[in-house]
């Protein structure tokens, strides 16, 4: 995992389509923390997220990412950082859930053999090789789960995630994010459900 | 007068057309223009007039011509 | 920067210059108009002669309007401009308007010297391209929801299209000699004779000042309801 | 590199299987051929005369069909954002899809198009200049009409749009492509194919990075 040490933003604002979304948006994040995003719908939890990961460009504001001694000012560079998972969970009905893994592993990078382990991870191993099609809701939100996962990315960025997963998948959601924040990563959650995570909290109007 | 023969000319049947269409697009069009324009200012004067009642006095003078 | 600051002034600069430019736009049209009828029928084409004073303006137009359609995107491309994007989707139905009068008033001229109301001619089927270039650029404009995000895909389409022209004019040439028959009497082949020269200046100036006239219009217009829906919206005067 | 030639694989793969767009576009393109003498009449000799302009223009059909789901299947399914965050380029991105949408449907298009030639009865001098015409121009299909759907992504029912926005682009792929395979059935050498080659040979590196620059502003708005 590529070390990470601190993400910050000041006076961040966002403008889409003519319309002011958010203005004056602050936080600051150490490595191992996490920030739960708060709001009413339609306040901009996800157009901060797309802002924070680079999709999005800040209508006003500055955002550092520093690692170590250097700071990424390039939205694009800091995408390269980023472990995004979105409201739909990018999954093609007819690639099988192993294939699905081995071209994200393939497209970021990472060793392929860790498919099966992630899999594994996220109780999907007897889908293995069932084309996406078949997965139900909560399944398809446990690969992209996995793939989460697979990418190894220290900011994770995560949009509603509690959406369509029952408990089991909302505890493995969880203990799956201490994990990720134990080894020194980071992550910005946006939700409007509760979300029992020892976190700071960000609210939006 | 060279008008009255444009008028009889043999070719008359293409000349007048060509005309009729050009004036019917062009005219159209500046009267299509200048109605949306007009229509627009009204418009935004309406909208002006319930911005500044439906808010307290303090309004900022929304004074756009 | 607030994003309507700047075509604030362009309002206040057009609002004297409208009046002005309308009045030298009925003036060339008014000259334009009776050189036309007053020149003397050619002695080949007799009286169609007279479309040429109304073709010929429209094709110059349609293409100047491209052009300037072209530069108004690269501007809005380059320095997220908003005016430029006013002007540049205010243009194009312009443009299409001249195109299809150019159309029409070729074909009118080609039927009694070429027995067809259409002749795929190299410049005809140019014009026919062109005015599929417009349609697109509006369709795309009209399709996409969101004002930015429309005006900058809008400008790449226009700036790829200005790109492909030349390409597209040539491959029609090409074409035509591919196909092209026995040699037709070539319209506007022979030197234009001097005394159709004025009326075809005089035009061809109230056809630009006319576009840039309607133009001006309509991009107050366009500004005048922006400004309205913003402040509907409950927009930044709302506070 | 392997970044690119896994979304390459990813594309081919997806394209071949069921309901991919590969067969698709084969299907029709022989529908749009065979249906046409039914049409106009099975006379060998006027069917030879309009076979090579025939043959291109459903080529060029076939190949819109299947390039208004070229970004939007990935925009609509939460895909491209992944790609965007990727270490491969949006241009990358682009580049492999082009390619890969030559691959499952420029290229197939041009293998079957001999077969259905001899339908119209199109002179046999004519088939080397067929197959070398759409070996060059379905390249440049694919790159133009790439750039078209990627300013078309976010429009709901983008696919209505893309043949008016990319009609005049083509059209000197058509002239120059069909006029190739004309001037070959008379024995002639009129050079359209060395300007349909340029013409490829311009629009294919350039096209990844405008269709780049249509999504990135489609991303960020």
């Amino acid at each position: 995992m590529t070390p990470l040490d601190c993400v910050e933003g000041k006076g961040l604002a966002c403008v889409r389509g003519g319309r002011t979304v958010f203005r004056d948006v602050g936080f600051r994040l150490a490595r191992g923390e996490a920030l739960v995003v708060e709001g009413p719908n339609g306040s901009g939890k996800t157009s901060l997220l797309r802002l924070v990961a680079g999709l999005l460009p800040a209508a006003s504001g500055t955002l550092w990412v520093s690692g170590g001694d250097i700071v990424i000012e390039e939205r694009e560079e800091r995408g390269k950082l980023i472990g995004w998972l979105g409201h739909h969970d990018a999954v093609k009905p007819q690639l099988t859930a192993a294939e699905l893994l081995r071209f994200f592993a393939r497209l970021q990078g990472t060793r392929a053999q860790s498919v099966t382990a992630a899999l594994e991870r996220v109780g999907l191993s007897c889908a293995a090789d069932l084309p996406c099609q078949y997965l139900s809701a909560g399944q398809k939100k446990r690969l992209a789960l996995a793939r989460l996962k697979l990418c190894g990315r220290p900011l994770w960025l995560l949009d509603e995630p509690l959406a369509a997963l029952d408990a089991d998948g909302k505890s493995l959601l969880l203990t799956m994010m201490r994990e990720h924040l134990a080894t020194g990563g980071l992550a910005l959650v946006a939700t409007h459900d509760p979300i029992d995570l020892e976190a700071a909290r960000l609210q939006l109007a | 007068m060279p008008a009255e023969y444009l008028f009889a000319g043999k070719y008359a049947a293409f000349v007048l057309p060509a005309y009729g269409v050009t004036a019917l697009g062009l005219g159209g069009a500046i009267m299509l223009s200048w109605h949306t324009y007009r229509r627009a200012g009204r418009k935004l004067a309406e909208v002006e007039k319930t911005n500044t009642l439906s808010r307290a006095p303090d309004a900022s003078g929304a004074a756009e011509d | 920067m607030f994003a309507y600051a700047n075509p604030k002034r362009f309002m206040e600069v057009s609002a004297p210059l409208l009046p002005w430019l309308a009045g030298a736009t009925a003036v060339a049209f008014a000259a334009g108009l009776y050189l036309s009828v007053a020149a003397p029928p050619d002695y080949q084409q007799g009286d169609t002669v007279r479309i040429m004073f109304i073709h010929v303006p429209a094709a110059w137009v349609a293409m100047m309007a491209y052009g300037f359609l072209a530069l108004a995107s690269l501007i809005g491309l380059i320095n997220r401009h908003p005016l430029a994007d006013v002007a540049a989707k205010q243009a194009a139905p312009l443009g299409a308007l001249f195109t299809a009068l150019a159309l029409i008033t070729g074909s009118l001229w080609g039927r009694p010297m070429w027995g067809t109301y259409w002749e795929w001619d190299g410049r005809l089927t140019s014009f026919l391209l062109l005015f599929f270039l417009y349609l697109g650029y509006i369709a795309l404009w009209n399709a996409i929801e969101n004002e930015t995000r429309a005006a900058r895909a809008a400008a790449i389409l226009a700036l790829v299209g200005v790109v492909n022209l030349p390409i597209i004019q040539f491959s029609v040439q090409w074409w035509t000699t591919l196909h092209q028959g026995e040699s037709i009497l070539r319209r506007g082949g022979p030197l234009i004779a001097a005394v159709y020269l004025w009326p075809l200046f005089i035009m061809a100036a109230g056809y630009t000042l006319l576009f840039f006239t309607l133009l001006m219009v309509r991009m107050r217009t366009e500004i005048l309801q922006r400004r309205a829906r913003t402040l509907a919206m409950g927009g930044p005067n709302a506070g | 590199m392997s970044a690119f030639a896994a979304l390459l694989a990813r594309d081919i793969r997806l394209a071949a299987r069921a309901g991919g767009s590969a067969m698709l576009a084969l299907g029709f393109f022989a529908a749009v051929v065979t249906l046409l003498p039914l049409g106009i009449g099975s006379e060998a000799r006027l069917l030879a005369s309009i076979a090579a302009g025939v043959l291109w223009i459903a080529a060029v059909l076939a190949n819109l069909l299947t390039l208004d789901r070229l970004f939007q299947a990935d925009y609509e399914d939460g895909s491209l954002d992944l790609f965007a965050l990727s270490p491969l380029s949006l241009e990358g991105i682009a580049g492999a899809k082009i390619m890969a949408h030559w691959l499952t449907t420029g290229l197939p298009l041009t293998i079957l198009s001999p077969l259905l030639a001899v339908l119209l009865h199109l002179p046999a001098a004519a088939y080397p200049a067929l197959l070398v015409s759409l070996l060059t121009g379905t390249p440049a299909i694919s790159a133009i009409g790439a750039v078209a759907t990627a300013l078309t992504v976010t429009v709901r029912r983008g696919g209505l749009l893309l043949p008016l926005i990319v009609l005049p682009l083509l059209t000197p792929v058509v002239i120059f492509g069909a006029g190739t395979v004309l001037a070959s059935i008379d024995g002639l050498q009129n050079g359209g194919i060395w300007f349909l080659a340029a013409f490829a040979g311009v629009t294919l590196p350039l096209s990844p990075f405008v269709a780049a620059a249509a999504l990135r502003l489609n991303l960020s708005e």
